[in-house]
């Protein structure tokens, strides 16, 4: 058994590098899959996992402003979203799939 | 959970019954709708089965247990299996966490060679800190089940149905949640517990400096927030997918909306789910805007001890006997507006889609809006110009 | 085995697993049904950490409405199994594969040393932030950032002109003629 | 009337008739032009006859009118205002060029009729005499050299005026250049003699002259002068800058008779003459001026004779004549060249309006084997061009005497002359009465050779009136100067009236020491003029009694007539020798330096740039994820660094 110490103390660090493996797994997916919706999700979820960072060091250090910060990441990351389905609608209405290689058309 | 063994296996066999009580509670529903749906159309409804037709349900059961379990052809199967389960989950975590009764206060007692320490039962599911937030969080969860069965079942109009309905449940959620903050700021917490502790005994407020009594009214925050009771109860109609919002599974366009395809246990699953979140509709109102488990005009401490004089002198049996009054104030309530929710069915007609959505941004979302700044100033004003 | 370390430990391993299956999912809609298990999850750990407000806010926003939104869109485009999911390009995948490993490597490797700088105070410094902090949010949020808020929600009315500006621009039932 | 005011009148008038012409050139037709630039050569004749009436009145001692306008020039020590002077020199300039100017814009009237761009050619004219009247009244060297290329400019532009024939507008070119190469070495000059004397004007120039004549090649005056004289020759025509003249008669021909007869060409004897103090301190350049204006008077009148172009054979005339002004100036005899000068002006614009006329006549016709007789005619024309041929042989009562017997006697007799000069100019005087015989015999007398087709008639009133003034002129014009020797045999003893008028001005070699035997003058006037009246008579009979006499003497001296009739190929010479290897240089300086040096360098540069960008351009794909993994590499690098260091 990991020494009694880091499993059942949990730490900030616990906390950051669960949002550290999270948000790996995020850039992966962003990197890895072909199809734009799963990418924005990824995207979402890097979001979450820097979320779950700053709550974690708002309440290490005890101070309000992470909440504040995860508040407004939160809306960003849905305005975000918004506008990427909108766009991804609008790539599948032209092309009728919604993989990456489509985005390319978009290139200047 | 608790410290010990004993409290651990109350609380438990606590939530056994809650959920128990609230699936029992769906055939009874049944009945009483059918029943009075049928009244209403001037035609009896089912007496055949039983006593005034109350087995009916029972053997409604035992048709739909039996009932072939079919799989459509361009379903996706996982969805279209899990969507019934998950119908039910959100209902039920939810309902627990709305306050039933005063808390059972257990004296200390030695059993079994072991002192057990003095236990107080909540009675409700599980006490939770942030209550309003926790439930409607959960509720928002509920547009999940509605895509996943409209889109498993591989049906194009079951789809559509699905469609319509989460985004219902989305855009009514926004006026359910303004209108409740009207509440939160009146009693300043999110418990519901403490919601209902505020609510007793006549009306009291502090306006102007100097205390205000209107020993005939009970303490409820339907006085207070009478706006915001109209909101939050349409909205709930909304939430739930009850009439008059029913369009999901309107049958004359979209068949059964999202549950078309649904046969046997699983449709059966999905009219519990459908029930529950009435049950919550119904327990929330009870809760935030009539005194939730309180006997109308008394305060809990005064029933306890009225108890205490003449019906139980030991003190386990004085807050059992008040927790089951408390339970009774409560169950009285929570039916009365069962039975509302139920007979309104009957009686308005279905909205088209557009007025739907309509009223929901347009009407309830700028009146929530209008109610809360509303309750603020009047808040401000009670206080400061003390 | 505490219980606080035991829920930690369980929704970690919850959130870690619905996050991988985000990305290794062939069918588009389970991964994002698994992406709302990771924020539910990660909702529950914002509450083990006392911030009761922003985990209801998480499941009611993120959760209830952002995933719905996804979930309503990947419907809409019946997106079924998906044969290749990942990108071509084996080299391409195996640069990427090892760069985000290292990358790991080396971020868990600083979280674990430099914050440990950080670890001491933390547990004097609890104490001081209250059980729910919801009622601080909302005053600290409402009287230093105001401006941020206001400026969040004209963000917001601008997303929801220009969405839909930008799906009704091109073809569809809406478009304009 | 007030001086300035007369000077501005005297240059503005050709200038406003260039602007009024210039600016109308396609609306003025040929008479309005015409009669416009005539009118206002005659403003200026007026005003320079009154100029010089003032000049005549004042005191011998400084007989001098200068009118300055406005500072042009102020830079540090050169201070050059647009000042003019008239002095005895300039004012017989001035006169000759307005006098003969004015009668030669009333011959080209008739002359130009037909031609399309009259206007122009009218402007061109007008521009021309301002120009010429800038060179002459400035008083300095650098306002002179303003009228210099002023000059140059409308010569070109006259000579190539039909420039749509290649040719011509070759010759336009030819003579620009050589004219430019002269002016090189006169700038060349002019900053010499700035840098050691600090000035530019005349009068300054003349005082600070070192009084004693300098004995080395390399003093500031001899290089000075040198350097100027080059200049003279490219603008004069003597030996090394000559080959325009001959191919500038591709101009239309009052052109030739203006510009390469009276005016244009007597510039670098003007020049000489105006600076005679400085010339008189350089010996050497005395000498090597003599030198080559002999040399250019004997080899122009020899290829004067093989010519059968008429004007071409006017046109080495005129370079040979030229060559007697040169030989006068080079022995110290500035007044005789000025007298020669004046004359020859006269006679030789008289020669070329009456070669205009016989072309006009002819219809364009200018080869002499094709005319003959037109005595009959063209009376007018003969009778002036016959008082020409007199006055240009030299026989006595006529101007040409009088003037070239004056340099025969001052080559012989000043201190600075030498007897081979006398020689040389003797042989040119003979050679001269040869070929002018043999041109007025062609053209005039004998059987006429004019094609059928070819009715030659007398040319209209315009064109001969001209002739006739001109041809009073050249008979009344050696008056002026009548020398010693002749004035006594005379009766009265006329005075040498331009001896008078230049003397005090100019500087001429003192006479003391050298005995001046009247007699010996006269065994010299009797010898010249003996042999170029036989040298008449024989080239009389040659074309007129026996025509096939000149032609079996060609035959007989074969290789040495056809090397002179091909004006001992000089033109090939200096092709051969300068402008062919400057062509072919600057044609392989092109080759390989530009081209291959610096071209290629840039295109270098140039592919440079494109490679580099096609390399970036690589990471342009488009693909987002590719992107996105480029950034994450750069977070890995800034990381690990940050963690390594």
């Amino acid at each position: 058994m990991p020494s009694s110490e880091i499993v059942n103390q949990i730490g900030l660090s616990h906390y950051l590098v669960l949002s550290a493996v999270l948000f790996m797994m995020g850039f992966l997916g962003v990197l890895l899959r072909r199809n734009v919706l799963v990418m924005m999700m990824c995207i979402e979820l890097m979001l979450n996992a820097v979320n779950l960072a700053f709550i974690a060091f708002s309440k290490f250090s005890g101070r309000i402003d992470g909440q504040i910060m995860v508040f407004f990441v939160m809306t960003i990351a849905a305005a975000e979203a918004a506008v990427g389905l909108a766009i991804i609608v609008s790539i599948f209405k032209r092309f009728r799939e919604v993989n990456i290689r489509f985005f390319e058309h978009l290139k200047g | 959970m608790g410290q010990d063994i004993f409290e651990i296996t109350i609380n438990a066999v606590k939530l056994i019954v809650i959920f128990l009580l609230m699936v029992q509670a769906v055939p009874i529903l049944a009945w009483v709708e059918r029943r009075g749906s049928a009244f209403i159309q001037n035609r009896l409804g089912p007496n055949r089965v039983g006593p005034l037709g109350l087995m009916q349900l029972l053997a409604d059961a035992v048709k739909f247990l039996n009932k072939e379990d079919f799989l459509p052809r361009k379903a996706v199967r996982m969805l279209f299996y899990t969507a019934p389960v998950y119908a039910l989950i959100p209902g039920v975590i939810a309902y627990c966490a709305i306050p039933l009764g005063t808390p059972l206060q257990i004296e200390a007692f030695e059993m079994a060679g072991k002192m057990w320490g003095p236990y107080t039962f909540a009675m409700q599911g599980y006490e939770i800190g942030v209550g309003i937030v926790f439930i409607l969080g959960v509720s928002s969860l509920a547009a999940y089940t509605i895509l996943m069965a409209g889109w498993g079942s591989g049906n194009k109009y079951s789809l559509m149905g699905a469609l319509r309905a989460s985004a219902q449940i989305i855009s009514y959620e926004l006026a359910l949640g303004l209108s409740i903050v009207g509440v939160i700021m009146l009693y300043g917490t999110f418990n519901l517990t403490d919601m209902v502790l505020a609510q007793q005994g006549p009306m009291t407020f502090g306006f102007m400096g100097n205390q205000v009594v209107v020993p005939w009214l009970p303490n409820w925050g339907l006085f207070y927030q009478p706006l915001g009771f109209i909101l939050f109860f349409a909205a709930t109609f909304a939430e739930s997918i009850r009439l008059p919002f029913d369009l999901a599974e309107g049958e004359a366009e979209l068949v059964a909306g999202f549950h078309t395809e649904y046969g046997g246990f699983k449709m059966l699953m999905f009219f519990i789910g459908e029930y529950a979140h009435m049950m919550i509709a119904a327990g929330l109102v009870t809760t935030f805007f009539f005194g939730g488990y309180l006997v109308p005009g008394f305060t809990p401490a005064e029933i306890r001890e009225f108890v205490a004089q003449n019906i139980a002198s030991t003190p386990n049996g004085a807050s059992a006997v008040t927790s089951v009054i408390h339970l009774l104030a409560y169950f009285v309530k929570f039916a009365f507006f069962l039975w509302f929710f139920i007979h309104v069915r009957w009686t308005l007609p279905r909205f088209r889609y557009d007025q739907l959505m309509d009223l929901g941004w347009k009407t309830m979302l700028p009146w929530a809006l209008f109610n809360t700044i509303l309750t603020a100033v009047v808040i401000y004003v009670a206080h400061n110009f003390a | 085995m505490t219980a606080d370390a035991f829920i930690f430990w369980f929704l970690s391993l919850v959130a870690v697993m619905s996050g991988l299956s985000v990305v290794m999912m062939a069918n588009p809609i389970y991964s994002a049904l698994s992406l709302a298990m990771t924020m539910v999850s990660l909702a529950a750990l914002f509450a083990t950490m006392g911030a009761y407000f922003i985990a209801g806010v998480q499941v009611i926003v993120y959760a209830g409405a952002v995933m719905v939104l996804f979930v309503i869109v990947l419907m809409l485009f019946d997106l079924r199994e998906e044969t290749k999911a990942f990108t071509r390009g084996q080299i391409s995948g195996a640069i990427k594969l090892a760069m985000v490993g290292f990358l790991a490597g080396l971020v868990v490797f600083v979280l674990t040393q430099g914050v440990k700088l950080m670890a001491a105070p933390d547990v004097v410094d609890a104490a001081k932030l209250p059980e729910d902090s919801s009622k601080a949010l909302g005053l600290i949020l409402f009287n230093r950032h105001v401006f941020g808020f206001e400026a969040l929600g004209v963000l917001l009315l601008v997303v929801a002109v220009g969405t839909v500006a930008l799906a009704r621009s091109k073809g569809g039932t809406h478009a304009k003629q | 009337m007030n001086h300035s005011l007369l000077m501005a009148t005297l240059l503005l008038s050709p200038f406003v008739g260039f602007l009024i012409n210039g600016f109308r050139y396609r609306k003025n037709g040929p008479n309005l032009s015409g009669w416009l630039a005539t009118t206002a050569i005659a403003i200026s004749f007026i005003c320079s006859v009154l100029l010089v009436a003032d000049l005549v009145g004042m005191p011998v001692e400084n007989r001098r009118i200068a009118v300055s306008f406005f500072d042009w020039l102020t830079v540090d020590k050169l201070k050059i205002a647009a000042g003019f002077v008239v002095d005895p020199i300039s004012a017989i300039m001035i006169l000759v060029i307005t006098g003969v100017g004015t009668l030669i814009h009333l011959f080209s009237i008739g002359y130009m009729h037909h031609d399309k761009g009259v206007a122009k050619y009218f402007a061109y004219l007008n521009l021309f005499v301002f120009n010429m009247l800038i060179l002459v009244l400035g008083d300095s060297l650098l306002t002179m050299f303003v009228g210099w290329e002023g000059v140059g400019l409308c010569s070109y532009l006259l000579i190539g005026f039909w420039f749509t024939d290649k040719d011509k507008a070759a010759a336009g070119m030819k003579a620009f250049i050589t004219n430019r190469i002269g002016d090189a070495a006169f700038l060349l000059g002019m900053f010499l003699l700035f840098m050691t004397f600090g000035t530019l004007n005349f009068h300054d120039l003349n005082q600070l002259a070192p009084t004693l004549p300098e004995a080395s090649w390399l003093g500031a005056a001899t290089l000075g002068t040198l350097l100027l004289f080059i200049g003279a020759t490219g603008k004069s025509a003597q030996i090394p800058l000559y080959v325009w003249l001959p191919d500038a008669m591709a101009g239309p021909t009052p052109v030739s008779a203006l510009i390469h007869a009276a005016t244009m060409v007597t510039a670098g004897i003007y020049m000489i003459v105006r600076l005679n103090a400085m010339f008189m301190a350089a010996p050497n350049t005395m000498m090597v001026i003599a030198v080559i204006g002999a040399a250019t008077a004997l080899m122009a009148a020899s290829i004067g004779m093989t010519q059968w172009d008429i004007k071409k054979v006017l046109a080495y005339s005129t370079v040979s004549q030229l060559g007697y002004m040169f030989l006068a100036a080079g022995v110290g005899a500035f007044g005789v060249a000025m007298f020669h000068l004046m004359t020859h002006a006269f006679f030789k614009a008289l020669m070329f309006l009456g070669s205009g006329s016989v072309i006009h006549a002819m219809h364009e016709e200018q080869d002499i084997r094709k005319m003959g007789g037109l005595k009959k005619y063209m009376p007018i024309t003969h009778i002036t061009f016959f008082f020409g041929w007199l006055a240009i042989i030299g026989m006595p009562p006529f101007a040409g005497f009088f003037s070239k017997d004056e340099i025969l006697w001052k080559a012989m007799s000043s201190p600075l002359g030498h007897p081979l000069l006398w020689v040389a100019g003797v042989l040119g005087a003979v050679m001269t009465a040869f070929y002018m015989t043999r041109l007025m015999a062609l053209t005039f007398w004998g059987k006429s050779r004019v094609p059928k087709e070819v009715h030659p008639h007398e040319s209209p009133a315009l064109m001969t009136i001209p002739l006739i003034v001109l041809g009073i002129l050249s008979i009344v014009g050696g008056w002026l100067g009548i020398n010693h020797a002749i004035s006594s045999i005379l009766p009265g003893h006329p005075a040498n009236v331009l001896e008078h008028w230049l003397g005090p001005v100019l500087l001429e070699p003192s006479l003391e020491g050298v005995h001046q035997s009247m007699t010996m003058e006269w065994a010299l006037m009797g010898v010249s003029v003996g042999l170029a009246a036989i040298s008449a008579f024989v080239a009389y009979h040659f074309y007129v009694r026996s025509p096939e006499t000149p032609q079996k003497i060609s035959e007989a001296l074969g290789p040495v007539y056809r090397l002179v009739s091909k004006k001992y190929l000089v033109d090939e010479l200096y092709a051969g020798t300068i402008i062919n290897p400057l062509v072919a240089f600057s044609r392989n300086l092109w080759q390989h330096i530009d081209v291959q040096v610096i071209d290629k360098t840039t295109y270098l540069l140039a592919d440079l740039m494109k490679g580099g960008g096609s390399v970036v351009r690589g990471l342009q794909t488009g693909n987002m994820q590719q992107y996105a993994m480029y950034i994450g590499l750069g977070l890995v690098a800034i990381l690990s660094f940050v963690i390594m260091r």
